[in-house]
């Protein structure tokens, strides 16, 4: 993660969110950043894909500029996430009521999401490592300090409880994260790692 | 996020020549979907083209059938990422490079090698899912995610491919329900996804 | 590989004195009178305990069957395994490009699959205290993740094998006892607890388990003789890879069936439970077609012949993929072959009975045997409470077939250990028809052979027969118990079991004490140096420690202590 | 073979005073490997972490927990642990212990998971076949929650359908699946058998409930009268009889069978079942005429079960069916015992017997000190919670080691970020054999007490590939850990640290010339090599050794090219005489009170690299 960016390859907001001018945001205005948080390159949200359920009228495009109402969130991430290069976040949709809907993907603090991976849970919270090219079902629900391996594919609708290791296709439990293992989640030092003027990594 | 655009959506280098296009006038394709190649796209009705999907059409003729969905960063016609020796006969590689059938859903990441690959009706290609040049996968199939489907290999219709090749057949007979749900999704994206088919054409 | 506990009989196992030997005390009138008052002393305690679990842990070579007294199964069971012994936080076999490099851990050829043992019997060269590592590691996921106990100390039984060599029995309390420090680990024989499973009180239980096969006797709840061959599930599983390297295209001539080993373990042992089974008994290759006469082979008989016989089963071919192989490939083989490993592995029906040494005896030999070297009435009560167990029980007809065998051994033999001339005149013996037509069972008999029956029959056996008492003071009881209710014997007659782990449970939830009972303080001072032999053991003492120290804990300190049928050292 | 970043673990010290047996001769390699570790035991001879038992006692130091009145290090494997509370992994509900014993160990609601794959299993409605994988909830465009009911598995769209399975409620999904076998046949629950025993009716009743199709080993049909047992049945015959006969009703003490159902046994019986045990006979004829009272079980209602040895019809279906219709070993073994079905001689091997598997449930845990009995860890009981009520892990005790390839060919890259970044050589980089490769090893001190450490490390590792290790500087001492505020402006204090570890530098300038300049590559023995507020970098030197075999040589084991270093660590620090939280930031004014001496000595293993395999 140490990798020295060129300058200016991050838009950094003043919340101090990083995000790397070549991530890929679609609706932005549906995206809630809470700060704090990179956005490393290549990296693809789909905003566009709100809940359409609730209102009658048809969704005003994503790209139409009437600002969307508050409650049109379709992604929201917490402080100091990481969202490493080419992941995917992307609201999960189901049919609810014969209408077919997104729903918004919520994510706490301190979530690592890992290379190349797909994320379509439900809810995600706090210090939850998912690690590289792994993939995360529709409507998956994932608490806290949970650690993700690499690769594994959390299938749809799971429920993973707090302090789980899981890993696999699909994804099992195979562990759990010992009580020395808490600050591992913590993000804040990577945070500074990266950015258009890194900090090195403290020893 | 300050800027008052409503997508971040960085340019991505146009490469390759721009492939001659087959739109049926009810598809919805995203204008940040990649489009090259020589040969002919076509893309039947109602089917969508999420954002950053890309259709290759250099090895051949790609076909995506009605009421399909290609999510994002999914690829049609990839080249074969291991040369498809016996698998694929190079005249038909020639022809087609990838056909769907109507119904399938390329999800996220997949990918779907050029050289003949057939995708039968309502399957699902799962996210990061890979099929090789020449593979044939039946109709009605669910590719979970990851899988790898060798190329040239043929996938009989109503298979489960899971845990990293493990198959199974299913038995819930819900075939004709998922396309109806299909259906239902695209309503939705539809009226989601800003549509611009006019920029391939 | 008899181990050495085994090797050497122990006094209780050796045929000559299953019946209580004359001089073996009678105490005049023994614990009748202080007992008496026990019972109120136990109402309490006993329904104190009653909440309070004791676990009940079933050592196999290759898993460990976990659970609480009272349930009818176990809760838990865990497999050993190369990624049970890998270090803690090590996730590698769940990375996806990792696969476990069997061919590295396969160093020599009899190493391959060794790493899914829990131990072998040949204790040479075994590091003990790794077998304690794999135990403890074993027990302590069990506790966790199936029993979702914490560590507090609870009371153990363990169900084993009676032949489980001494140092491997002590480096597994040894671990047991330093990390879970349960006050009592109580030892229960399989055999035993197999024969409580089946509600019977004597029985042949035939162990098909995965290092060796097994044939037990056992007489009113005693172990009174053991047989072993090597023909268990390892072989089997070795005859799978055999048959399937031979189908294999690539195929480096015979040099792999020993040295090289073109398959994963794993996969031969997962395509050996799935698709390995056994051909019924051939009725062409035996002379005497009078076979099917049987009654009790009948039904069996008969019932399978359409199992085998549609030609088109004949050439019916499956399937089977292959992961482990140089390139992942699916393997065609016609399903017949698939009889194949199980037909070497258990019977080698091609060469002559003679040809064997005793330590692989084809399976219905090893059965025939040990009935016939039992004393003809236990023999009578064995014969008809054949119980089946072990891993290898599940594959397809082997139990089935085993028992055509030995139905149609003793058809051709009756019990005659001598062969040959012998046989005719004893053929001539009138006697021996009425028996011979009764063993193939056509009615239960009420009464066992009249005893000068067996003299003459088994002339081997004669002083067997003759330590039996004239009036043997059980039997009598017996019969006067149900002469209403005639006991099946004489006949051949499988019967199904519980099992063994939940035969133990129901000895355990009756409150049984084991005279096998250790106590922790007293292992950790003396270790197995401190066992007496079970024969010298005084039930009396040990009966009034029980009254003090409550059921299960046979011993309390300083009362002698045994390791029962395990020995002492 | 995946790229392999350096690591370190840590021996507890709890592994050398366990070292049950010894193998009985040396004969064989795996002997061989046992003396080796068995060398473990004591602090002298070198720690072989390749040893076969090594991996037992190996940990990595989150795993590790502390005694601050034993001022020792706990791992799993020592420490004493209390169930908190019990919960299911997937409705996440809490389940009271009292329920564990009744309703045993798994979730009672509607968890399940997939037979096939363990994936999630959904309760759907057959009515509108809807796709899990499109819809959670059923689809009341059609016939709202309309019966009857299937699991279905959203990942691999297994359906307990296809073996015959269907609910008529959505909900209480295992109390119904309690009643069904495979196949769709009915079946008493224990509860309702044990009601219906003396019930004339049970027994055509249970006559009436075929058995499953699917059962292989039974399609032959009952040969005999007997009825098929299932387990739960035959345990329950079998125990009811055993307590029959332990009852001993024409015994004196016949009063006691009224209390045989706690399982309460008469003197007689004692003695009877005592005999089970007994190698030798019978002492008393009293006891004796008793015992002739119980006898053998003789019906199905008693137990006894026959064996049905026909598996014809087992092997037609596995001939007809083949692979791909039976069961994988593993899928086997994921199966809960299956009480509703009789033994399993002969079947559950085909897929169609597969049952939905309910959650296993699981544990929150506090650990104590098994010498103290101090508890080193609490959670809160809430499910939902991740809170620690007390948390005393290793990490905020002893001081954690981070290894990290040191690029000799200064680069200015490894220049500018100091120690902190020198991405130079690619981690995972195979090592050269034969040729020196140096390592940093940053020691961090938690506590507020500096401490000293001293390494010893063998100057060959051991095993069958012997690297050379040198630790250019085996001693040294680390300052205090700072304030917590200090941890908590961490962010904001940034700048201020590096300000700080900078002026150190300057100061220790003189002291310390490597330090001075790390950036000048020449390494010098007894030096420290970068020092900071409270870490202290060190170099190790290796020389690998070549991985080439004779002829004849057994291949390598896994991991045996990875070049591990056992390394025996021992830290001495003064904390106050009361010692009872060295970590917390009271700790600071501990400086005041009466000091201590303290000592922590374990082995630890540092993996520095796979070999490159010449």
């Amino acid at each position: 993660m140490s990798r020295r960016p060129p300058r200016g390859e991050y838009i950094e907001t003043d919340t101090g969110n990083k995000v790397a001018r070549k991530a890929t945001l679609v609706g932005t205005q549906n995206i809630m950043l809470g700060g704090k948080t990179v956005i490393q390159p290549d990296v693809m949200i789909r905003g566009d894909l709100t809940r359409t359920v609730h209102a009658a009228a048809p969704q005003p495009a994503s790209q139409s500029a009437t600002g969307a109402p508050p409650n049109n969130t379709a992604v929201s991430i917490g402080r100091y996430c990481f969202l490493s290069r080419g992941c995917c976040l992307r609201p999960p949709g189901r049919l609810y009521k014969g209408v077919f809907t997104y729903m918004p993907l919520r994510m706490g603090d301190h979530v690592f999401v890992g290379p190349g991976s797909v994320v379509q849970a439900a809810s995600i919270g706090s210090h939850v490592h998912i690690g590289a090219q792994a993939v995360v079902g529709e409507f998956a629900i994932i608490k806290d300090y949970v650690r993700i391996l690499d690769g594994a594919v959390v299938p749809p609708n799971m429920v993973i409880p707090s302090f789980s290791i899981v890993a696999g296709q699909p994804a099992r439990l195979i562990g759990e994260v010992p009580e020395g293992g808490l600050e591992a989640f913590e993000l804040r030092d990577l945070y500074k790692t990266v950015g258009n003027n890194p900090q090195p990594v403290p020893p | 996020m300050s800027s008052k655009r409503h997508s971040i959506l960085p340019p991505v280098s146009q490469t390759g020549p721009k492939p001659p296009v087959n739109f049926s006038s009810t598809i919805t394709i995203a204008d940040s979907a990649l489009l090259t190649g020589t040969h002919t796209i076509t893309v039947h009705g109602e089917s969508v083209i999420h954002p950053r999907a890309r259709l290759d059409s250099l090895a051949g003729r790609v076909t995506v059938g009605r009421r399909c969905v290609v999510q994002e960063r999914a690829t049609l016609g990839a080249a074969a990422a291991v040369p498809a020796a016996a698998a694929a006969a190079p005249p038909a590689e020639a022809a087609a490079a990838v056909t769907l059938g109507d119904y399938v859903t390329v999800e996220v990441g997949a990918v779907v090698e050029a050289g003949g690959t057939v995708i039968g009706e309502g399957t699902v290609v799962g996210v990061g899912a890979r099929v090789g040049a020449g593979a044939v996968v039946g109709k009605h199939c669910t590719l979970t995610a990851h899988t790898e489907i060798a190329a040239g290999e043929v996938v009989p219709d109503f298979t489960v491919v899971y845990s990293n090749g493990m198959r199974r057949t299913d038995k819930r007979g819900v075939a004709e329900l998922k396309n109806k749900g299909l259906a239902r999704q695209i309503d939705v994206l539809r009226r989601m996804i800003p549509s611009n088919p006019a920029k391939f054409a | 590989m008899s181990a050495p506990a085994g090797s050497a009989p122990l006094p209780h196992r050796s045929v000559a004195n299953i019946r209580s030997p004359p001089g073996a005390g009678h105490h005049p009138s023994g614990p009748s009178t202080p007992l008496r008052p026990i019972p109120s002393n136990f109402g309490s305690p006993s329904s104190l305990r009653a909440d309070e679990e004791i676990i009940i842990v079933e050592f196999g070579t290759r898993k460990l069957q976990v659970g609480f007294s009272g349930d009818p199964a176990p809760r838990g069971c865990v497999w050993f395994g190369p990624d049970q012994q890998r270090r803690v936080g090590d996730f590698r076999e769940w990375q996806t490009d990792y696969r476990y490099d069997w061919r590295r851990a396969a160093r020599h050829g009899d190493s391959w699959g060794r790493d899914h043992e829990l131990w072998q019997y040949d204790v040479r060269g075994v590091d003990l205290g790794l077998v304690g590592d794999k135990i403890e590691r074993a027990l302590s996921e069990a506790f966790t993740k199936y029993l979702l106990i914490d560590s507090r100390p609870r009371r153990m039984v363990w169900v084993l094998p009676s032949s489980l060599p001494i140092p491997l029995l002590s480096a597994a309390l040894d671990s047991v006892f330093s990390r879970f420090q349960p006050p009592t680990v109580s030892l229960l024989s399989s055999p035993i607890a197999l024969a409580v499973g089946a509600g019977v009180r004597s029985a042949l239980v035939v162990d098909l388990g995965w290092s060796e096969t097994i044939v037990t006797s056992v007489y009113e709840y005693r172990e009174v003789a053991a047989k072993r061959s090597i023909r268990g599930g390892r072989m089997l599983v070795e005859q799978t890879h055999k048959l399937l390297a031979k189908h294999l295209p690539e195929d480096q001539g015979g040099s792999e069936s020993k040295q090289e080993y073109v398959l994963s373990f794993e996969e031969c042992s997962d395509i050996t439970t799935r698709m390995v089974w056994c051909r019924p008994r051939q009725h062409s290759d035996d002379d005497q077609p009078a076979s099917g006469s049987l009654p009790t082979v009948q039904e069996h008989d008969d019932a399978e012949q359409p199992g085998d016989s549609p030609t088109p089963g004949r050439t019916s071919t499956v399937t089977i993929p292959l992961k482990s192989w140089l390139s992942p490939t699916s393997l065609e083989l016609p399903f017949n072959a698939l009889s194949e490993p199980c037909e070497d592995a258990f019977f080698d029906s091609h060469y002559s009975h003679t040809s064997f040494d005793d330590h692989e005896l084809p399976l219905p030999l090893l059965v025939y045997r040990s009935l016939l070297q039992l004393p003809v009435d236990v023999r009578a009560l064995c014969m008809s409470r054949i119980i089946f167990t072990g891993g290898c029980s599940n594959v397809l007809g082997l139990r089935g077939r085993i028992f055509d065998e030995v139905s149609e051994l003793v058809r051709e033999r009756g019990w005659d250990p001598v062969q040959g001339k012998g046989v005719e005149q004893l053929r001539a013996n009138p006697k021996l028809k009425r028996r011979g037509v009764r063993q193939t069972g056509e009615s239960p008999m009420g009464v066992s052979s009249p005893p000068g029956d067996g003299e003459e029959q088994d002339g081997v056996w004669h002083d067997a027969a003759n330590t039996a008492p004239e009036a043997d003071p059980i039997e009598e009881q017996l019969q006067r118990g149900m002469d209403r209710r005639p006991r099946v014997q004489g006949e051949l007659r499988a019967i199904e079991s519980l099992g063994a782990w939940s035969g133990a449970s129901l000895v355990t939830h009756l409150k049984a004490p084991a005279v096998a009972a250790i106590d922790r303080e007293v292992w950790l001072q003396h270790g197995a140096a401190g066992a007496v032999r079970a024969s010298d053991v005084d039930y009396k003492a040990q009966r009034q420690s029980l009254g003090a120290g409550g059921l299960m804990r046979g011993s309390a300190a300083g009362s002698a202590w045994t390791l029962g049928v395990w020995g002492a050292v | 073979m995946a790229a392999l970043t350096p690591y370190t673990y840590i021996r507890c010290p709890c592994s050398d005073v366990s070292a049950p047996g010894r193998p009985l001769d040396g004969s064989s390699p795996m002997a061989a490997a046992a003396d080796d570790n068995g060398a473990g035991d004591d602090d002298d001879r070198t720690f072989d972490p390749r040893a076969p038992r090594s991996n037992y006692s190996l940990y990595p130091l989150e795993y590790l927990l502390y005694c601050e009145d034993c001022h020792q290090i706990r791992c799993p494997r020592c420490v004493a642990e209390e169930i908190v509370s019990y919960y299911c992994p997937n409705c996440l509900f809490e389940v009271p212990s009292s329920n564990l014993k009744s309703e045993g160990n798994r979730c009672t609601r509607s968890c399940f998971q997939c037979p096939v794959c363990l994936g999630p299993l959904a309760v759907t409605s057959l009515e509108t076949k809807p796709d899990p994988s499109l819809l959670a909830a059923p689809d009341n465009a059609a016939a709202p929650h309309a019966g009857p009911y299937a699991l279905t598995c959203s990942y691999c769209h297994w359906t307990s359908a296809e073996v015959g399975i269907q609910f008529e409620k959505p909900n209480g999904i295992h109390a119904q699946l309690a009643k069904l076998r495979n196949g769709g046949a009915t079946r008493l629950t224990a509860k309702e058998r044990k009601e219906r025993r003396k019930d004339p009716a049970y027994r055509t009743q249970a006559a009436a409930a075929p058995a499953p199709a699917t059962a292989g080993g039974e399609e032959g049909g009952p040969s005999s009268s007997a009825e098929v047992l299932d387990l739960e049945t035959q345990f329950a015959n079998l125990k009811a009889f055993y307590q029959g006969q332990l009852a001993d009703p024409n015994s004196a003490d016949s009063g006691l069978a009224a209390l045989s159902d706690l399982g309460f046994s008469s003197p007689t019986s004692l003695s009877r079942i005592m005999s089970i045990y007994t190698g030798g006979g019978w002492q008393d004829k009293k006891a004796k005429s008793r015992v002739g009272a119980m006898r053998e079980a003789l019906e199905p209602d008693e137990g006894l079960q026959p064996a049905r040895l026909d598996e014809s019809a087992a092997i037609d279906r596995l001939r007809s069916e083949g692979h791909g219709a039976t069961a994988s070993a593993a899928q086997l073994r994921d199966q809960p015992p299956n009480l509703g079905e009789a033994h399993l001689h002969g079947r559950a091997r085909f897929a169609s017997e597969l049952r939905p598997i309910p959650y296993l449930l699981r544990t929150k845990r506090s650990k104590r000190c098994p010498v103290c009995r101090h508890i080193i860890s609490k959670p809160e009981a809430k499910v939902q919670t991740t809170r620690f009520r007390i948390r005393l892990v290793a990490g905020s005790y002893i001081p954690s080691i981070a290894v990290r390839p040191l690029p000799l060919s200064s680069s200015s890259s490894s220049g500018s970020g100091g120690s902190a970044s020198g991405p130079a050589v690619v981690p995972g980089a195979l090592l050269e054999p034969l040729r020196p490769a140096h390592y940093l090893l940053t020691f961090k001190n938690p506590i507020f007490e500096p401490v000293r450490v001293t390494l010893g490390a063998p100057a060959r590792t051991p095993g069958r590939f012997a690297s050379k290790v040198t630790v250019l500087c085996p001693e040294f001492e680390i300052d205090a850990n700072t304030d917590v505020w200090d941890e908590a402006l961490k962010e904001s204090g940034e700048r201020d640290r590096d300000k700080d570890r900078r002026r150190r530098r300057g100061e220790e300038g003189g002291g310390q010339s490597s330090s001075n300049n790390p950036h000048h590559s020449q390494l010098e023995v007894g030096k420290i090599w970068e020092r900071g507020r409270n870490w202290v970098s060190i170099v190790v030197e290796v020389v690998p050794a070549s991985l080439r075999l004779a002829p004849g040589d057994p291949p390598l084991r896994e991991d045996e090219d990875v070049l591990e270093i056992p390394m025996f660590v021992r830290v001495e620090w003064e904390g106050e005489a009361g010692g009872d939280d060295v970590g917390a930031a009271a700790g600071r004014d501990a400086a005041k009170e009466a000091r201590e001496k303290r000592e922590l000595a374990y082995w630890c293993v540092l993996g520095l690299g796979r070999i490159k395999q010449t």
